[in-house]
């Protein structure tokens, strides 16, 4: 198997991370290739749901909802029962896995385009969906359903965070604005979002790999849950996505959402509403062990799986 | 040069806070504050300034005494304040012009 | 009517700043994006100038210069005698109205690239031009012509202004290198150009809005002086496009440069020329009325009014 | 520790006067300052950080008395900077290694 | 308020020099630190900020007597910083929240 | 003899800084535009390099490094004894001649491009390995051999220096992932390369001018040595070319990678390593001198000595 050029340079970042090199990109580089990405997707997105009638999706997007919902509650047992954490760092940390990372949906979507896969063109419509459920779920798990919770603020907090805001700011403009959009926007946006997200990686890879150190700090149950658990939750995403029928493509795609652990959007959200949850605990396992195992790993893996399933 | 003393209380904390914190002081009654960008280390660990998530403030406030206190009764009282990397100090500081310094 | 996608994003930005999202460009690469578009303009105009003899354009550039005294002569007995502001006040504002903004241009220029409509190749000269007559007859109009201006220290800060110089790189590169230089530059600079744009539109959108929470505070006159003085200076400016025999997409560009009110240049040298002028006033009605106004319905008003007047 | 007593002075003001106050401060015999960019709120409204006109740079000088002195003056004295949003305080520090103190 | 008085030692030095001072300060014991970016002007000429080589950087400890001194010996005694653009100045602050304060 | 484009980049930023314009870029965007630079040189020289046996060009390099080796023991002589710098300041000038500047190698790149000229792939690969020996010989100059010097931290300070490892990322991925990259990485990092460089001229030209002001105070013997040595290091560079059997492009790089003096990586080692060195000496030769000299006069000279001497 050959590795995609975007994912030697997360690995090119772990390894310069681990060498001690003191190199990092400004802060306001990576936050602009961030948004630039955040961007896009919700462009290719809105493009393509400009196409089709919304109200079609209905459905689906239930289902969707149903997973982000259904996935910390398979993972928090395990974290409470078997890695015996305190019920709020359980809570947290499973409501980081119910969440998605943009990073590592963008490195699928690089996957399918270097293997001229085509996949439904409404999931970052998904993206967006699978944000919100996890952070309710994780909250409830830990406090019960108490009057404490300022619930107004939360959502404001959550519906509101950058990331998803950005997202659903491309959705409604590629939407609104048609596929006409690509001849305008196209040497900005779209033409370069794979060097961008080579770019964004090599420093996402500096990131992880300076979460390396902390390992040690909390053990090893936490590397395997790293692992392992993507894996359980990209099959439950593929069984959803036979349910709903989409495509060897869009399988994928839904599997690295289920897959993949917020690290950006959710530790803010978290950090607010459960504030003696251990941040460093939910970030480790998600910016640390997940986020490099799925990029490197996870994404090939989970396209095996859904070939074997779906028959690809 | 007329001056008036007044405390300044700096606050070094998570910028993924600031939203959070600014809010609750205007509640408590802070009028005018100063933020600067910083990296740092601490007990929680090295901000390295790399990210978000990974970046610290600096927030500078003059104030009055009755004010000072008023804020530092908040964050012993408040227990979401004890899980946040914070680091909080005090010194006296002579304001030259007044504007708002709380 | 549609939209342009660029406009889009500006409304898109407005919105998500008045829902209080938390979101803002990094303030270097704010920069990065007008220095871009700033360079990008200059060079279009440069490669242009390069094909025609600079000299025929000396009764031109005398008539915008012209143009730009008349302007804030315009404006400021309708702020002092109708609109009760301090002499000082509506003479900052007048400087404001007198000089242009580029972002506006910029849309223009795209809205004239979406009709495939052209125009006259040396616009931006006047662009640069139009930046410095509003600042003098501004602080004539403030203080008569007093010994205590400084106006070397003036003609510095305003001729050697950051958005002049670099709209003067631009045109001067773009003219010594001619037509040749496309190739080179075309995939960063021109190519990019409206994406850029929108970009910039998006962070545009979040400093309008942050400007209307100040509309109270200055009143009824002010907004509707940030709207239909606009509308009378394209007039203005239609007229002398006529004068000057530009054609349909010229004279929309003119228009604009009328229409537009600094919101960089101008507020800088307004507050060190005469630091008695309240700032607030004179932003909030260049960049939280008159720049929304002009970028979502003043350009296609304009373009109706050319189309009319010229019989496009 | 060898230090020697002098007057601190911050100066917070818009980012767009730095060349022209930093040119009125060597004009009154400053030799050295820090600079460093902020955001903040205080009685001219918020300053978001978001662009150029819209932010704050802190400004940093060791000097002694008499310069001090004269610089408040000159603040006090100039209407100049009656209109500027500005924040000036002093404290007092200790310098160790001698450079340039003013 | 319940405060506990420290010193703050404020570094103002070249930025390149960052990862060199805080490996010594570390070596000294210090356990936590504040670094933000800043330019400025002294003795040695003009860091204006636009490039690595040309900025400064502000570091912030918090300390105590014994711990400060021992940096300060360091200073004074390591020619090594004689030839860096570095000014160091000492003050007092009152700690509020302990966390690692050195 | 027409100037590049990208040169009038770097002439008007000299320009406008010495008219005390108040621009720079925000160093956040003049790093990214390095960044990029270095990582698409890298690139380009990893994709050729794929191409060959790696094995091959063993004893070019150490030919090279040999180069490296010999031009600061030129320097050396030159500056300490004709120029009667103290011993220390003499050898960390010395270290930074012998080093490389990759603006002006990009510059040469361009020249090359503009011209149509090819050139030997793996003239990257020089660039990273001229970065070292340079600094260990002025470190030897400056002490001799003594136990003193913390060679192992010095190794780590040089060739785990940002720009260093930036370059090898690039030739590392371009190796590994060879030509096919281009398809994906294109739009991002070599189509706007010759733009990118524009801008980062732009700001090199006004870094360099501030430098300008310093030459009074080191005097005309740095002036000229800044202006003179380039053309010897350059004749030394075209007789290397000469040996290793280089073409006329590939001479012109090699002749820049000896003419160029360090302006980042350098200083930044010397400034540990011989702390007792006036960095002001050094960075005002290198930078205020030689760079404006080699990017504007230098790289066309070099280039007609060598069509000359190697009969282009
Ligand atoms: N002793 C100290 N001196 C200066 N700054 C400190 C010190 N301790 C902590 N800080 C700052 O306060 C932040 C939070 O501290 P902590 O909560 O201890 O992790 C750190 O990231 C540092 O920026
Ligand atoms: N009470 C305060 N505490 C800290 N900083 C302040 C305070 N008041 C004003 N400032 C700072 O000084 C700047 C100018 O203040 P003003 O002139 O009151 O608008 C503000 O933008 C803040 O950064
Ligand atoms: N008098 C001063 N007041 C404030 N900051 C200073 C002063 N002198 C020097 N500095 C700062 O310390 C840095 C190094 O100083 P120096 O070693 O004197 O060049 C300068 O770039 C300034 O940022
Ligand atoms: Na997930
Ligand atoms: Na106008
Ligand atoms: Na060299």
């Amino acid at each position: 198997m050959v590795l995609d050029p975007v994912v030697m340079f997360f690995i090119a970042g772990f390894t310069i991370s681990l060498m001690r090199v003191d190199f990092k990109l400004p802060s306001a580089i990576y936050e602009f290739l961030s948004i630039m990405l955040l961007i896009t997707i919700g462009l290719k997105g809105g493009i393509e749901l400009s196409k089709q009638h919304v109200g079609d999706l209905v459905g689906d997007v239930g289902l969707v909802l149903l997973m982000g919902v259904l996935i910390p509650l398979i993972a928090y047992p395990i974290l409470y029962l078997v890695g015996r954490f305190k019920r709020v760092d359980a809570a947290s940390i499973a409501a980081h896995y119910g969440s998605v990372s943009v990073g590592t949906y963008a490195v699928g979507v690089a996957f399918l385009e270097t293997h001229h896969v085509t996949y439904e063109s409404h999931m970052p419509l998904y993206l967006v969906v699978l944000e919100i459920p996890a952070i309710v779920v994780g909250i409830i798990l830990a406090k019960g359903i108490t009057k404490e919770t300022n619930w107004a603020e939360m959502a404001q907090e959550s519906f509101l965070a950058k990331s998803i805001v950005l997202l659903f700011v491309g959705l409604f403009i590629g939407w609104a604005a048609g596929e006409k959009i690509h001849a305008t926007l196209d040497p900005f946006f779209f033409a370069p979002f794979k060097g961008i997200l080579a770019l964004f990686l090599l420093e996402m890879g500096i990131v992880a790999a300076s979460q390396v150190g902390l390992l040690k700090k909390y053990g090893l149950f936490l590397v395997a849950f790293g692992i392992i658990f993507p894996v359980i939750a990209a099959a439950v995403g593929l069984e959803f996505a036979h349910v709903m029928g989409l495509s060897l493509g869009g399988a994928l795609l839904l599997m690295i959402l289920a897959a993949s652990a917020s690290y950006i959007a959710v530790p803010a959200a978290v950090r607010i509403a459960l504030p003696e949850a251990n941040p460093g605990l939910s970030l480790t396992a998600s910016l640390g062990i997940t986020f490099p195992f799925n990029v490197i790993v996870g994404v090939p893996l989970y396209y095996k799986m859904a070939e074997m399933y779906l028959g690809g | 040069m007329v001056t008036i003393t007044k405390m300044m209380m700096t606050i070094i904390t998570e910028q993924n806070l600031e939203k959070a914190i600014i809010h609750d002081l205007e509640d408590l009654g802070v009028k005018g504050y100063t933020i600067i960008e910083a990296k740092g280390k601490g007990g929680s660990g090295i901000k390295s300034g790399a990210w978000m998530n990974d970046s610290n403030i600096q927030i500078e406030l003059i104030l009055d005494n009755a004010l000072a206190t008023k804020i530092y009764n908040f964050i012993s009282d408040t227990k979401k304040y004890d899980n946040y990397s914070m680091m909080v100090y005090l010194s006296e500081v002579n304001v030259l012009k007044r504007h708002e310094e709380n």
